[in-house]
């Protein structure tokens, strides 16, 4: 199709901030509704990318290409296969939502909403772009609003918070240029062109691709976060308003594997193959890691941002397992975790706002007092710990069954984590809401519709794939084959 | 018919839906519902049944629900007669406990949330039975796991509840991740996840028989889990905690029969596994004799009901393990109907007298005389009288027990002993002698029609349902339930006897103690004060995995969080602190903020050397120079020479 | 038709007479108008320089080729620049307003004259053009104590090392006895046929070149001055100094050792690169103490020549154009920020970076305008700073350095931290009772151009590298 | 009496010089140490073009140019100097440090 | 070797004893206007320096704009800056040994490198008036910097009476 469906849909958040600049410093519900607007306009728009996939070939599809730096071989190319489309739908979705659910946002609205859609473009662009350098510019893009949005609406610690989570993503993403510029250099003739570098890829030395990996994995294994490079995340996504939460846990992280699925796979089959062990035994370390240091978490948006570290922790395992199943598995995963821990920030800081302590054990008894609430934040915390009907279940499913084969041992010691996964969820379930009613809280109100509304489309895709995993399996199976192909030949 | 059975656990999920959206603030409206869905359900599983004993063979139905390389699920049903008379059990129990809760939980403020719950479970059960395939049954599973849960924690309010709640389902989960890596192991092997496909697999051999014992154990431990099977028992008892016609229908009658099932299910893998089936009737027989001799001296008359639950299920899971797919499931079928009925006794009791103690009940024949005659011929159809069904299939198990391997025999003579005695004895004391607690026993009454209907239904099943599996029957229960061929086994009249002498002798003992009281219990008590201790405080299981699974795992959570995530990085932080305090006399490096992560560690080493180097910047124009001259000379000397 | 190609800098250097005389008959109050004619001179040069021809001139002393045009177009933006801020920043001086404006132009000439040098006596003269007129304007704030030390500073050091030059080239001359650097050149290609070796004698005076030229562009470790000179100087000099003399510096290094000294690279590179790395190393951690906002630039400024000599010392067409399309990226973003820091110290008088705090609050736009500045100094993409940042590690990465890539995209992190410092100030903090910053319409205009120039550079780098790139054909590889 | 001998010389100066501006505390003793390098420079051309290429006599006049900015040079810091001296009632330039670090 | 030669190099080491001796008078003496005078001399001995070297033009220009310009310029700037006879004042930084040390290297460093490089002497000396083939040297080739040191002049001037100027 010629239309360029991919540039509206990246573009058009950008125009949504023109469009709030514009507005006046007081007209705080106008600039909501431009906002809410220009971010609605690209979700409808992913609905047409859904329709229009043709998910029987892996090949890339609503191409746009032309020339932009012809004496740096850059050039405008966006498309998407498999396993963007479903991400680039997950992106508008979310941002949506967290538009709709900002609106409780009452200091500095303009600026807010400005740097939000900023940071959809930059999602938006990462997803969608095929040309190095394009990728690597709406990378690098994200940080910027990113950054203001933790550091001037956040928690206690923002600031902190904030140039840490600057500083940690820059650094690895310095070393993806490096990488990006040796891929340039080495390919021949040289190219940016992502598709072009992924068919040159059994050309490239063996070394050459060990190296090269591990520059790009740092880059990548910051954003997921991978166990070592964990430790901006639990403060980032504490310290950040609610809505830049949901954003973080449900599009930055997935940036990660994405890059992983998107670069690090194909373009060195022979890296990957070497470093699947240890990237397995890291997935490991995050699984089990990540749950156990959720049981010590006494604040329950540390322990949500806690379990994003476990969870991330299957797809990596997926990927490093290099079979259909297992890759299917991981962005089934990237896809339910975006949903559920996107949900999950969004309800706690709905109880957050309310509230104002996020201590665990300040609560009890909730359940008598605001039963909506209960039931859905326990619908999440079930889905996210991997119940069965949601979707949560059928992607760590897919995650062991895919790896089981290749790293018997390492899965069987991973599955250890859903059981403390379960544990600590039971635990929060049961402090806050189970158990005799704490009367501190008896002014506490039940979930408003606005709130309502952000969450409930997560729950229905939630169930929906859970109970009918195949058509997100079907989007992105020729895709995954293809890449899986290309490692494993 | 069958096509269309996907219709029976509809009805119940229909009605949760209603439920919970529409009718959540119409107790009465709500109850009607799910009684309603189950009745239609119970309706077509008789349909079902009726045309499976028709032409009883094994029919699929599927499509296809997932499909990748490597991994490809077909959705679907598994009918054969197992499940249809599975169906029957369900349904008919928990349509039965539904009927009964409109009584019991009459004045409950969340009476409607209730029966949405039940309705979910009663889904989740029909959809486990009907599975076709391991990843299906694995949903369900932890369905019911999830319905159990919350069943248990109905009554949030109380900690123990919720306790009890969390405690089963992660007991239970433990299991499943036995359960689960064995399907991993053997799915990833054979290839498939459709029962009969696997089956066909491993029948051909295409798994090493070393393999299919590992995954065949791995599997049942979710078994042992889901039964409260030895060592994974504990959270049953604790499980009482919830609301009593839920313990009916989910911890004695339907959903631990759901190991029972799952073993019963894989049999052709169990039955290719000599040490695999070794180690589950081991299992079931030393669960069947702990379970009883616990359940000896409880006080809790649901504790003692839950006790037997496990050792029965115990006795099933033995069955099982020694190839007795017909005996297992036979007494899987007739327990349910007895010890439901049992459960819902001690309800009604309990509703009566406001308290669990047995010790303050008494008399109470006198008081509601149905509860009372319906629940001795439960204790009775427990203990194996004739003719009560109880009879029949334990005589079954023990026969087969004495064909394959005397020693499990004998072990189940002891335990049915020890069941006999301990039922009577909670009979004896409950219902005869004179009241303990006056003030209670005044109040005491007898339950509403809604209740005491059930109570007699059950009870007329517990003393037939048992006859369709009389040996003498040529076209039985054992001719229609089997695995593979029909072994029939020979009845043996002496075995019989004495098991029939043995209980009866249980229940005389209890009589003599406890009715007579020519023996007195202190005595017994202090005679035997160790072993009272020992079974009083059930082995101290709780204690002993309190002590080395649970603190620890909170210990180790407490350390990664506190030592590792903030201390290793401490560690950095003192590092570049001491690095920035050995190079300087220079205050800046102290104004810095309070620092964690390895960032700022580096962090403050930068700017430490920073404060280092800048000093260097005197503001003096000759030191300039110097530097200047200095950084000229060291250049020429390093490169030039 | 074309004009003689020297013709733009004799128009320039008449022009800047023409504002003196023009000074003698102006009232003092009307002295600062003499800006905006400036301009205009500016400007004229600018379209004369397309319409010079690209030819030699003396013998070859002085040849106006792409390389040259391009430099020139960078110090004419900068001198542009430099002069539109200081139109309403004159006021802090008591007297000779105008003149500050014709030694600006006297010292444009000079660099103009310089990137054209292939004569090293020519080379040196203009040098020296370019750095008098500096020393004076550096101290041009006379009451002001720091202002006067800036200027002996410079003036002394900058004498020392212009001493230092000439002595390596004294020795160049004594080894090849010519000063034009063609001359020279074919006088070292024998050599090196002869006897492949460097002789000692030689390789000292390309020390004291490096040395000489490092002064100039503040290079570590003979950048000892930067910091004071900048933070002393008035800012519009500030600013000019740190685009103009640098990029003055750079193209009479690349002049020198790219014509004539490229025979012997290997022999220099590694010094250069080495000192590159220092660069980027010191400038960028000390700046990260620092609290006032112009020596925080300062050394930034030098961590910046660090990632321009990143690019040239990967000796190669790719390199040289890097180089300068960076140069004029820089330009941009460096200039921008100065502006913005010469409004707020036109109004509050301080140039503390404390003092930015809530900034955003009370002027959002310039706070905004500044974040970009900054933003495309550290190198965030779509920025201007990105792009060239890219093309000089690219360049470096062709020819292997990956060592001094390393360092360099490991000191551009660090240097986020100070620079994101001013945004966290203006942005995060709040302070009671800022007042909006008033922008008169030359502090405008100047914003103006530079954002323009930042993100234009930066998402449409297209001419921009082609003109960078026509610039590198001047040399062979 | 060979080039040596003259190169040597101009070392030699050249070198005193060097220590001169890094010692004097005068800012005119620095300045006139300045000088010093200077004409070392200078002595350093004029023995080239005498030995080197007689005919051409670049460095003679290069020594006129660098004489003549010397000058130049000088006047400038001069200027500067005084500029200073009223400021400060001094020249010591160890004393003119406000600004550092 | 003949005798013109030796009278040659008996004035080399005169002249070269003089500026050396001089020239670390003029950094090292405690009285800043004495350094002065010793500069004179310096220069003096230098412009005979030229004369041997047979560069007369330069010479001349070295005694008339160096010593007749500039030191007359110093000695100016030293009267203004007073307090000159004050022995009390340190006239020597703490820079003195490091500096001796890096001097003493950079010396050796430098002479070492001047003798192991080998010069393309040219055997002909110079011949003829260098005054006139000077002049047209300023005139044709190097016209450009003699045109542009006229701004630099031009430069200084203005900038060293903004500069000087009291206000």
């Amino acid at each position: 199709m010629n239309f360029p469906i991919l540039s509206y849909m990246i573009f058009i958040p950008f125009v949504g901030i023109i469009a709030v600049l514009l507005l006046k410093k007081e007209q705080v519900q106008a600039i909501r509704w431009a906002s809410a607007l220009f971010s609605f306009i690209p979700l409808v728009l992913s609905f047409f990318l859904l329709a229009h996939y043709d998910s029987s070939t892996s090949t890339m599809q609503f191409v746009e290409k032309h020339n932009w730096i012809p004496s740096l071989g850059v050039t405008y190319f966006l498309g998407a296969d498999g396993l963007s489309v479903p991400m680039l739908f997950l992106t508008a979705l979310l941002s949506f939502l967290s538009v709709i659910a900002s609106f409780n946002i009452n200091f500095r609205v303009k600026e807010y909403f400005a740097f939000f859609l900023l940071l959809e473009v930059g999602m938006m662009g990462v997803f969608a772009a095929l040309d190095f350098f394009l990728f690597y510019i709406f990378w690098e893009v994200m940080l910027v609003p990113m950054y203001f949005l933790i550091g001037i609406w956040g928690g206690p610690r923002k600031e902190y918070a904030a140039i840490k989570f600057f500083l940690y993503t820059l650094f690895g993403s310095v070393f993806m240029l490096i990488g990006i510029l040796a891929l340039y250099f080495t390919s021949q003739p040289h190219t940016l062109d992502m598709m072009q570098l992924i068919s040159q890829a059994p050309l490239l030395g063996r070394g050459f691709q060990l190296i090269v990996f591990v520059a790009f994995f740092l880059a990548f294994a910051i954003k997921v976060p991978v166990f070592p490079f964990h430790t901006w995340l639990p403060d980032a996504h504490v310290e950040a308003p609610t809505a830049v939460s949901v954003i973080l846990a449900g599009i930055l992280l997935k940036m990660g594997t994405y890059g992983l699925l998107r670069v690090s796979l194909p373009m060195f089959p022979k890296a990957a193959l070497y470093y699947a062990l240890p990237l397995a035994l890291l997935a490991l370390i995050n699984i089990v890691y990540g749950a156990l240091v959720c049981m010590a978490q006494k604040d329950l948006k540390k322990m949500v941002a806690y379990s994003s570290v476990s969870h991330m922790g299957y797809c990596i395992l997926g990927i490093s397992a290099l079979t259909v199943t297992g890759v299917s598995g991981c962005v089934f995963q990237m896809f339910s975790h975006g949903l559920i821990t996107g949900a999950l920030f969004l309800l706690v800081g709905v109880l957050y706002d309310r509230a104002h302590t996020r201590d665990i054990d300040a609560f009890g008894g909730l359940w008598a007092k605001i039963p909506v609430y209960t039931g859905v934040m326990t619908l999440f915390c079930l889905g996210s710990l991997g119940l069965p009907g949601l979707s949560g279940f059928i992607s760590e499913f897919m995650v062991f069954i895919g790896s089981f084969p290749v790293f018997k041992v390492i899965v069987a010691l991973a599955v250890l984590g859903v059981v403390i996964t379960a544990a600590y969820f039971l635990r929060m379930i049961q402090k806050m809401f189970l158990g005799t009613f704490n009367t501190k809280w008896e002014a506490l109100t039940e979930i408003s519709g606005r709130e309502l509304f952000t969450v409930v489309p997560l729950a229905v895709l939630m169930i929906g794939v859970g109970v009918y995993p195949s058509p997100l399996a079907d989007m992105i199976k020729a895709t995954l084959e293809n890449i899986v192909h290309l490692v494993t030949g | 018919m069958l096509p269309y059975s996907w219709i029976i656990p509809c009805f119940p999920l229909l009605s949760f839906a209603l439920i919970i959206f529409f009718t959540i603030k119409k107790p009465k409206l709500s109850s009607q519902i799910s009684i309603g869905a189950v009745a239609l359900s119970f309706i077509f599983s008789l349909i079902v049944l009726v045309s499976v004993l028709g032409n009883p063979v094994t029919s699929e139905f599927k499509f296809n629900w997932l499909d990748l390389p490597g991994f490809k699920v077909d959705a679907g049903m598994l009918i054969d007669p197992l499940t249809s008379v599975m169906l029957m059990v369900v349904t008919i129990v928990s349509m039965l406990v539904q009927i009964y809760s409109v009584g019991y939980m009459a004045d409950d403020p969340r009476f409607a949330r209730y029966f949405s719950f039940l309705s979910l479970f009663t889904f989740s059960m029909l959809g486990l039975v009907l599975s076709n395939s391991f990843f299906e049954i694995f949903i369900f599973w932890e369905l019911v796991g999830l319905t159990s849960y919350l069943l248990i924690g109905f009554w949030f309010e109380k900690k123990t509840a919720s306790d009890a709640g969390k405690k089963a389902f992660i007991t239970t989960r433990t299991g499943d991740l036995a359960f689960l890596v064995g399907i991993f192991l053997l799915t990833t092997t054979v290839g498939t996840v459709n029962f009969q496909e696997a089956f066909h697999q491993v029948e051909s051999g295409a798994i090493s028989s070393g393999l299919l014992t590992l995954s065949a154990i791995l599997i049942f431990g979710g078994a042992v889990g889901k039964s409260a099977q030895f060592p994974l028992h504990v959270w049953l008892p604790d499980a009482m905690e919830g609301p009593t016609p839920v313990s009916a229908l989910i911890h004695a009658a339907t959903m631990v029969a759901a190991g029972v099932y799952l073993v019963a299910r894989l049999m052709s893998i169990y039955a290719l596994s000599v040490p695999a089936s070794l180690v589950v009737a081991i299992i079931g027989a030393f669960t069947a004799f702990l379970a009883a001799s616990i359940a000896l001296v409880q006080n809790d008359i649901k504790r003692v009901l839950a006790y037997s639950t496990i050792s029965q299920l115990g006795y099933m899971i033995m069955a099982l393990g020694l190839g007795g797919y017909t005996a297992g499931t036979f007494h899987l079928m007739t327990h349910a109907s007895f010890k439901a009925l049992l459960f819902l006794g001690a309800g009604s009791v309990i509703h009566a007298m406001h308290t669990n103690d047995i010790w303050e009940m008494g008399g109470l024949y006198v008081k509601m005389r149905t509860t009372a005659i319906t629940f001795i011929l439960g204790s009775l159809s427990l203990a194996g009288i004739f003719p009560l069904s109880g009879f029949w299939s334990k005589d079954e198990i023990l026969l087969l027990a004495w064909n394959k391997n005397p020693i499990f025999a004998i072990v189940g003579m002891a335990v049915a002993f020890m069941t006999a005695f301990y039922m009577f004895r909670l009979c004896f004391i409950a219902f005869y002698g004179k009241a303990r607690d006056q003030h209670k026993f005044d109040h005491a009454h007898e339950s509403p029609k809604v209740m005491t209907v059930p109570l007699v239904i059950l009870a007329f099943l517990s003393i037939f349902a048992g006859w369709v599996g009389i040996p003498w029957l040529s076209k039985g229960y054992s001719s229609f339930v089997y695995h593979h061929e029909v072994h029939h086994l020979e009845p043996n009249f002496i075995l019989m006897i004495v098991a029939t002498l043995v209980a009866l002798s249980g229940i005389y003992l209890a009589y003599v103690i406890y009715y007579k009281k020519t023996i007195s219990a202190e005595g017994l008590k202090n005679k035997f004060a160790p072993i009272h201790k020992l079974l009083y405080n059930k082995y101290y299981f709780d204690e002993l995995y309190n002590a080395i699974i649970i603190r620890p795992i909170f210990k180790l959570a407490d350390f990664l969080f506190k030592k590792f995530d903030q201390g290793v990085i401490d560690w950095l932080v003192n590092a570049a602190g001491n690095f920035t305090v050995f190079l300087s006399w220079f205050w800046e490096l102290f104004d810095t903020y309070i620092v964690d992560g390895a960032v700022n560690g580096v962090g403050y080493v930068v700017r430490g050397t920073g404060a280092v180097i800048r000093r260097v910047q005197t503001g003096q124009l000759q030191n300039y120079a110097f530097i200047i001259f200095f950084g000229i000379v060291l250049i020429i000397l390093l490169k030039v020479f | 038709m074309y004009f003689i190609s020297i013709f733009p800098e004799i128009f320039l250097f008449l022009w800047a007479i023409l504002i003196f005389v023009i000074d003698f008959f102006l009232k003092e109050d009307k002295r600062k108008n003499l800006g905006y004619l400036s301009l205009l001179g500016i400007l004229i040069t600018l379209v004369l320089l397309f319409f010079s021809a690209q030819e030699d001139m003396f013998g070859g002393a002085y040849s106006h080729d792409s390389l040259s045009l391009f430099f020139k177009i960078v110090f004419l933006l900068s001198a542009f620049l430099a002069i539109l801020v200081s139109i309403d920043y004159v006021a802090k001086f008591r007297s000779f307003k105008g003149e500050f404006f014709g030694l600006i132009l006297f010292s444009t000439v000079g660099m103009m004259l310089l990137s054209s040098a292939r004569e090293l006596i020519f080379l040196y003269v203009s040098l020296e053009l370019v750095t008098i007129p500096l020393y004076v304007l550096a101290a041009y704030l006379k009451p002001d104590r720091k202002s006067a030390e800036a200027g002996l500073k410079y003036m002394l050091l900058g004498a020392i090392s212009s001493a230092i030059l000439l002595y390596g080239i004294s020795l160049i001359y004594g080894v090849t006895g010519t000063t034009f650097l063609h001359e020279i050149m074919t006088m070292l290609i024998r050599d090196f046929l002869h006897n492949g070796l460097i002789g000692p004698g030689l390789y000292l005076s390309f020390i004291f070149f490096i040395a000489g030229f490092g002064f100039k562009l503040a290079l570590v470790p003979f950048h000892m001055w930067a910091p004071d000179v900048y933070e002393g100087a008035p800012t519009p000099i500030t600013a000019f100094l740190s685009v103009g003399s640098k990029a003055a510096g750079l193209v009479a290094f690349l002049r020198v050792f790219f014509e004539p000294f490229s025979v012997y690279s290997l022999a220099w590179v590694t010094i250069v690169a080495v000192l590159a790395a220092l660069s980027m190393i010191i400038g960028n951690i000390i700046a990260l103490l620092q609290t006032n906002i112009k020596r925080m630039l300062a050394y930034s400024s030098i961590a910046q020549v660090g990632y321009i000599l990143v690019g040239l010392v990967a000796i190669s067409g790719r390199g040289v154009s890097s180089v300068a399309f960076y140069t004029l990226a820089y330009l941009f973003a460096n200039l921008g920020a100065f502006v913005v820091a010469i409004a707020f110290e036109l109004q509050t008088g301080s140039s503390e970076i404390k003092d930015y705090s809530g900034l955003s609050r009370t002027s959002p736009s310039l706070s905004l305008l500044m974040t970009i500045f900054l933003l495309s100094l550290v190198g965030i993409p779509p920025l201007a700073g990105f792009v060239g940042k890219y093309f000089l590690f690219a360049a470096a990465i062709e020819k292997r350095l990956i060592w001094l890539v390393v360092i360099a995209v490991l000191t551009s992190v660090i240097s986020l931290y100070y620079y994101v410092g001013v945004i966290r100030e203006m942005y995060f903090n709040k302070k009671e009772g800022g007042e909006k910053i008033f922008l008169p319409f030359a502090i405008k205009l100047a914003l103006l151009i530079c954002i323009i120039g930042v993100i234009l550079v930066g998402l449409f780098p297209n001419p921009f590298l082609n003109l960078a790139s026509q610039a590198a054909m001047v040399f062979r590889y | 009496m060979t080039l040596y001998h003259f190169l040597s010389l101009s070392a030699l100066l050249f070198c005193i010089g060097i220590f001169g501006v890094l010692t004097r505390r005068n800012a005119i003793g620095i300045l006139m140490a300045i000088e010093l390098l200077f004409n070392a420079v200078n002595i350093n051309f004029v023995a080239f073009a005498r030995f080197i290429n007689p005919q051409g006599l670049t460095g003679q006049i290069f020594t006129i140019f660098v004489i003549t900015v010397a000058a130049a040079e000088a006047a400038v810091g001069l200027a500067l100097i005084i500029l200073i001296y009223r400021q400060h009632k001094g020249v010591e330039v160890d004393k003119i440090n406000i600004m550092k670090w | 070797m003949n005798l013109e030669n030796g009278i040659q190099t008996a004035i080399f080491y005169i002249l070269s004893a003089l500026i050396v001796g001089s020239a670390f008078m003029v950094v090292s003496l405690k009285n800043i206007f004495h350094s002065a005078l010793f500069l004179v001399l310096c220069f003096f001995s230098i412009a005979g320096i030229y004369i041997l070297l047979s560069a007369e033009f330069v010479a001349a220009v070295q005694v008339l704009i160096y010593v007749g310009a500039i030191t007359v310029l110093l000695i100016f700037a030293i009267m203004l800056t007073a307090q000159l006879y004050s022995p009390s004042i340190r006239q020597s930084n703490e820079q003195v040994i490091p500096g001796l040390i890096i001097v003493g290297t950079l010396l050796i460093v430098t002479l070492s490198v001047l003798r192991r490089t080998s010069w393309r002497i040219s055997t002909q000396g110079i011949e003829g008036q260098t005054i006139v083939s000077i002049g047209k040297f300023l005139l044709t080739t190097y016209i450009l910097p003699f045109e542009v040191v006229s701004l630099v002049l031009i430069a200084a001037l203005i900038g060293a009476i903004i500069i000087a100027r009291k206000e």
